[in-house]
């Protein structure tokens, strides 16, 4: 009875009004010999006291394990302004759905035009699509995109620094097409050209670029997009949204289709999701892009408004033949990273990024001053670095959550042979206190 | 006010947020990052004071329609209640801020979390084994056909169709074509069920999937269904189930019970996901147990000391996403499927079928409903009969039905109905709510046709120029010149 | 810059509009030997994330010493369903002020007309108004507002028994007034008849009593009502809103006023406010009531709507004729309230009251079998009693604090020469588990 | 739906929320509490559910205008942004839910926070000693009153007159006549300053008090505060500081500074405590050293050892409420204090000023300021010439300008202006905004008299009746018979 509305009487008022005799007979379609003739096997119903009691002791089983936060791997713990929860937290904007009537639906349809053009503020794309599930599916779809526009089908390229797990995805994507998704290895913690040269040929759809990478380190991102355009492919770049803040953005340096994992734009960790993929690409391409689009036009009395636009892409219009299988999508999470952005603008986004950058690097200073300790790779990297633990990185891990830090993941995680390596990141969060707090931890 | 745009805006030099000055020894930034790799400017996003942010979507929020704020029967997407102990609880430290690839020992709580979701989502299935990974129901398809091609090539064999009845959601297949399979379409009988002939003709040694949505979406549950998954394995394929409507069957009748090897559920409608404009959802999967090996991962296992842990399936299709999944979709998920139990969750779908056929008796006077004068959860009805004679079209009554403060119900979908209109009130709203939707089409339907064409009246635009926005997209804000 | 809007280039352009050189110029009007000619002498301004460590750190000093509570005396840690939080959070009720413009504010307006009717449903009253600051308060609002319907000016009676915080601010009030406060003290843990009604005489105003009292015992509620009529007094009872889920209504024993602090209904102990005061009486006293009313009326067009009411009552019409000087009301903590009671219902009130009593009574059953422990007063009670410590209340109290169980307050924070006694009070969030370990703790 | 009543929405059997069963042995109730003690009834609440009550008053809220909505220039009230900020930190456990008995032991970061809130108010004003204690305004002025009568009596003088400008808030005379006073109102001079020679006249040695709001309730900052505090000091008064428009000054000059010997503050106004439709507010007081004594309490000090505790000063006037004080909205204001510092609570007055200026200066025109053409952080103008030659009075204005999608300024008082319009914008509103208010008084100034008059067009209602409100009271919903 937790949240239904109607009593016994009213239930049977209306049963009368549908002239059936029990609710029962309204299952009447269903034989018999399928119904279930057991109550469902489950846990007793709680109320909503016992409820947060239960899921309290749950939280508190990580809470008091957890550590302060120095973990990276492709989603981080950036400060999020109590303003981006309060735009959230709003009934109209996260009991909605899908802006199907505009007329009702007016405030999230503009909020995603806005988070569509800060998206291409931020990336220096031309236009942006209004999420899609996360980082790791927007590279899949930006690679089926790049298939599209290049009519290339048979092949694309992506470097080893890009996210193990993005690669994955690719991989269990195209595991039934005739794609292939050939990978080149990234010994040096970057791209090798030679290695990338040979890999790319005139049936490539595309290159697909992580910036910064995997490691944390930066690639040459404007020449290997420039290899990619010498053979026709499109550049995909992946990137880090906060990274923007700072680095060259990828539009400048000729990128095709931008994808991101929009998670640091104001959207907690959560053990993984729901986070949010961001998809951004040239003008020329944007009848080939995947998800879903939101255009402004007129009303009826030609006022300016805000409508879904080139349905015809989609899959309940096209079926089969859509630009991808996405329906729902990241709106909220769009929301709250549209709020993030306008809360930061140009000089907050500078500052975190400038942050973020400033206190990794003094992490890793600290910590590569630590006997048996050194950065995997000697390239210039952002706010994440691969940590080199002569010892073992699983030993460095266990004795820095035990002085009550965070850090990883460990390499192992995605390539068992690599027992050394772990990540280590840093958002404008940490101060220089807990920094030194985590050196002494590791020195001791 | 509110419908200014935030870049309008802008001014230079205004913040909604500053950050602390760094407290870590200087450096120059030259010496960490090479000058080529940065940018000589900052991102163009606008600048605006954390109080006009806040009041400007403040106030763009107040021009959404809502669950929250109003009766919102959109036919196949479960709008029903969120309820408010999910936010809190979602956002409890421990749960809001932890990070995935934290250790498997400082996340025993959420891994507990998630073991037993998995545990009641097969239970509620009828199908052993889950995978939460998906990130909304379109993805749990394709995770589940990927599983199934799998299999096949596991078993050797080689099978390319997929079928599914011409009253499928869009998203079947679209997925089938993503995960590489040749997408036949059956068209349904006149009562909107699966054409047993037709099928028979279809299914053959190249047949992997026959998925079928059950209830089907024009409200119905296919009475055939056992016979139908009884053909599809003679013929060596496999049933998948979408489980968009599961809202009207919870441990009433159950996927695995009626020949499902595979499903996938949409968290956000069945177990009460807050919609947020588009989502995120959560397409957690099921499938018999001998499909387990190949589920996507990692998947939550408890080991022999009790304690619970990430693994990957033996055969795994691999990942379909970074990360675990939509896990704060799937905690709130879990607080309702502990908040309702096996008794409340049969109540839920036994009032959603209750609410669901009152409407559909109150309506079919007016709207009739070709499939008969009994549904499941939701219902879809026509309203030719209402164009033909008075010039009131489906799409008429969904702007109409704003001005009467209701959203409107899905239309023109399925497209087997003409002039579909699709009605689905879930099980948290009230008769007297009901009453008062019903009422509203009826008056609907007898005023001024070209009243009612030039509706909505009251909403804050009224039928936006589609054709113009596709003609000459304009996707986002640029600077006009000064 | 926190919150400001406006840019150095638009306060310049605003300077020239309004025709002054220079912001300081605006100030001239005071005069330059009482301006400040420093900074203030404050903390550095801290940035939002600064504060959220600076206040998570003084937050946690407190958490990690706080223990389940067991702690009476006025406010209560009731079960604060997430619906009322979500319902307050409301921008548009928590950031409008009083609705003295009624066709912007129906939301409020409406929301304090529920309120008022609830707070008659709940106490059996005729009218409430729409809040006052707490409980105390309202008793002296209570104690003038009788003396206007009586016309007697001299002289009030109050229980013992009633709240001594309520007894000071009575005090307070009545310092420099020629009116008195009687106290009749209660030994015996409830009111002595005879005692009372030596006090009360044809000069008595009201006689102030609260049920369940500030021990936790109930009064004879009824009688005392009795006998403050019989000289002509009115009957004026604070009592606990939850307890009406259980005990008879004022409504229905004849009180004249009804005051309450209404903390338990929806609102958290934030360390003593803000809280909420009920006041509700008869109709005939309506016009005598001090605070804010709401009335139902019809607009122009012929609408049901509501308004601000008999506002001549109020100080910013009357002044010094004003039933009372307040201004501010609770609005929001009113409207906390109206929620709490919404979602609980009649059912749910009285599951609250119910669970409440009987653990409270199995409390009370598990420590008075403790040596050492007993009753205080061997009366009923509802959900709270004095506990008797023969080896001091403080060390009670101590070690039920190192056992992560707090009780209290001792009885000594009120009376110096009582170091036995202390309160200890349930609600329906204790479990027996939890009630057991107290008990275990205290039997140690 | 939205104005239909929560008590219309009830039925017999509806639950909002459920309670777990009892897990203590059961046991009569009867051997708890007599039958007699016990109703045999529960009072009639209402039963209605969770999502129902969540729609109810969801939709409630939005039928108001409020600061996260609008412009809200409500002279007087200082209705300036609330951060967003504060509601997450007020929320913090350790803080939300303190009970106000735990020992000094377990409530040391609490304690710290109000010693040091302690701190700043008194170094705002100037005056050494501060009460948090009152739970608003209006009663930190009766707590400080009362402190100046213990003050007195303690030094064996009987004084019985309190002074106040006629320009007063009414909260003035009403707390002094509560504190035993007799009160004493002085007219204005024209330009509606403090007229000193009848505060000469006045004063005497029955006289304890002078009452002052500075800046004035005509935005105006008191020139002759100096001498006028110097004239009651001599006459052996005290000076009150209402700090009613503390915002004006914040940094600029302090009421110790200019003369006041006692003042309060509106925490919810001055430092943002959100005003909740109407509270709660806060009123701590600060005073001058020889009257520390006699304040109010508990107040927190810190002892040797640097732990804080509670105390009641010596000759303490008691409590002025139970508990400590409403810490929640002191909290916030502390929240606010650390936010801005001594530079950003300049900024702040210095911007409030300067948009009341601007204002003013686009205003005057057409609302002419008899006090002249420079104000404090509001300013009073009059519609009088509107009123006279074209019909439009100050209650016209503030109507109409709802329908521009404004709230409306403070109108009829102070009393000694005629049709008054009493407008503080607050600091933290833009330019822009400004701009688009005076538009729109402009527009409304040359609209039609009697389509204003009978504004507003665009609300949810339309001059409600208060003379038929206050005739045929109607304070609660009954029951209808069936």
């Amino acid at each position: 009875m937790a949240y239904l509305d109607n009593t016994p009487e009213q239930q049977r008022e209306m049963l009368a009004t549908i002239g059936a005799a029990s609710i029962e007979e309204l299952f009447a379609q269903i034989p018999a010999e399928l119904q279930l003739k057991r109550p469902l096997d489950m846990p007793p119903a709680l109320t909503e006291m016992e409820l947060q009691t239960a899921l309290g002791n749950l939280a508190k089983q990580n809470s008091e394990r957890q550590g302060t936060c120095f973990m990276g791997g492709g989603c981080y713990d950036h400060f999020i302004p109590a303003a981006v929860d309060a735009i959230a937290s709003r009934s109209e904007f996260y009991t909605a759905y899908t802006p199907y009537q505009a007329e009702a639906s007016q405030g999230s349809l503009q909020a995603f035009y806005e988070f569509q053009t800060l998206v291409c503020q931020l990336t220096g794309m031309e236009v942006s699509n209004a999420s899609l599930y996360e980082g790791g599916t927007s590279v899949s779809e930006a690679a089926f995109m790049a298939m599209r526009v290049t009519g290339r089908y048979k092949k694309v390229v992506l470097l080893g620094s890009v996210h193990p797990e993005y690669r994955a995805v690719v991989d269990t994507y195209f595991s039934d097409l005739e794609c292939e998704a050939i990978v080149v290895p990234t010994p040096n913690g970057i791209a090798d050209f030679a290695a990338v040269r040979d890999a790319l040929d005139d049936q490539t759809a595309c290159l697909v670029i992580q910036q910064p990478n995997f490691f944390g380190c930066l690639e040459e991102a404007r020449e290997l997009v420039e290899a990619a355009h010498e053979v026709g492919a499109l550049a995909v770049v992946s990137c880090d949204p906060i990274s923007l803040g700072m680095l060259v953005r990828p539009g400048e340096y000729g990128a095709d289709i931008v994808v991101a994992e929009g998670q640091s734009l104001g959207t907690p960790l959560q053990y993984g999701g729901p986070f949010l993929g961001i998809l951004a690409c040239r003008q020329k391409f944007m009848r080939k892009m995947p998800g879903r689009l939101i255009g402004e036009t007129t009303d009826r009395d030609g006022r300016p408004c805000f409508v879904l636009n080139l349905q015809a892409r989609e899959q309940h219009i096209r079926r089969d033949k859509a630009t991808s299988n996405i329906c729902t999508n990241q709106g909220l999470i769009a929301l709250r990273a549209t709020a993030y952005m306008a809360l930061l603008g140009k000089q907050g986004l500078g500052e975190v990024a400038e942050l973020s950058c400033r206190k990794a690097h003094y992490v890793a200073e600290r910590l590569t001053a630590i006997d048996g300790f050194s950065l995997a790779y000697d390239r210039p990297f952002f706010k994440e670095f691969t940590l080199r633990c002569e010892n073992g990185a699983a030993e460095a891990l266990a004795k820095a959550a035990q002085a009550g830090f965070d850090i990883g993941p460990l390499l192992s995680q995605f390539d068992a042979s690599n027992q050394t390596d772990l990540l280590v990141a840093t958002t404008e969060c940490r101060t220089r206190h807990e920094i030194d707090a985590l050196a002494d931890a590791l020195a001791q | 006010q509110a419908t200014q745009l935030l870049f309008d805006q802008s001014h230079p030099g205004r913040r909604g947020i500053t950050f602390p000055a760094s407290d870590v020894p200087e450096g120059a930034l030259d010496e960490m990052i090479p000058a080529a790799q940065r940018s000589k400017s900052l991102p163009e996003l606008p600048e605006v004071t954390e109080p006009a942010v806040i009041r400007h979507y403040v106030n763009l929020s107040t021009l959404n329609m809502s669950v929250d704020t109003h009766f919102y029967p959109l036919g196949s997407c479960t709008m029903k209640y969120n309820p408010k102990r999910h936010e809190r609880l979602a956002a409890l430290p421990g749960l809001v801020d932890l990070h995935p690839y934290a250790t498997a020992h400082s996340s025993q709580g959420m891994l507990q979390m998630l073991f037993e979701t998995q545990e009641m989502l097969a239970e509620i299935a009828g199908l052993p084994a889950v995978s939460l990974q998906p990130a909304a129901g379109a993805q749990g398809e394709l995770a589940a056909l990927l599983v199934a091609a799998a299999y096949f090539r596991d078993r050797g064999e080689k099978r390319t169709k997929v079928l599914f009845p011409d009253s499928a959601h869009g998203t079947n297949p679209a997925s089938a074509n993503i995960a590489g399979f040749e997408c036949v379409q059956l068209p349904s009988t006149d009562k909107g069920f699966v054409d047993l002939d037709l099928l028979k003709e279809q299914l053959d040694d190249q047949t992997a999937v026959f998925m079928i949505t059950n209830p089907n979406t024009l409200g119905m549950f296919e009475r055939e269904i056992g016979t139908i998954a009884e053909m599809v394995h003679a013929a060596g394929g496999l049933v998948y189930i979408d489980g968009a409507n599961m809202n009207a069957i919870l441990g009433i009748t159950r996927p695995g019970d009626f020949g499902g090897d595979m499903m996938h559920y949409n968290v956000h409608k069945t177990f009460t996901g807050p919609h947020g404009a588009g989502g995120p959802g959560s397409g957690p999967i099921a499938v018999r147990d001998f499909l387990a090996e190949y589920l996507p991962g990692p998947v939550v296992a408890k080991n022999d000391t009790g304690e619970f842990q990430l693994e990957q399936p033996a055969k795994s299709i691999g990942r379909v996403r970074s990360f675990f999944g939509n896990v704060g979709i799937l905690l709130r998920g879990y607080c309702y499927l502990r908040t309702l139990g096996a008794q409340g969750l049969r109540e839920v779908s036994e009032n959603a079928v209750l609410n669901a056929n009152y409407l559909l008796a109150k309506l079919k006077g007016v709207l009739p409903v070709p499939q008969g004068d009994r549904c499941m959860h939701e219902f879809v009805a026509t309203a030719k009969s209402l164009a033909t004679k008075k010039g009131i079209t489906a799409m008429d009554i969904a702007k109409r039905l704003l001005d009467y403060g209701f959203h409107a119900p899905t239309v023109y979908f399925p497209m087997v109905v003409p002039e579909a209109v699709m009605v689905e009130p879930t099980e948290t709203e009230s008769k007297e709510t009901l009453d008062a939707f019903a009422a509203a089409i009826l008056a609907i339907s007898e005023e001024d046709a070209d009243y009612v064409h030039a509706a909505p009246h009251t909403t804050p635009v009224r039928r936006p120029d589609d054709v113009k926005a596709a003609r000459q997209p304009n996707l986002r804000w640029t600077p006009t010149c000064e």
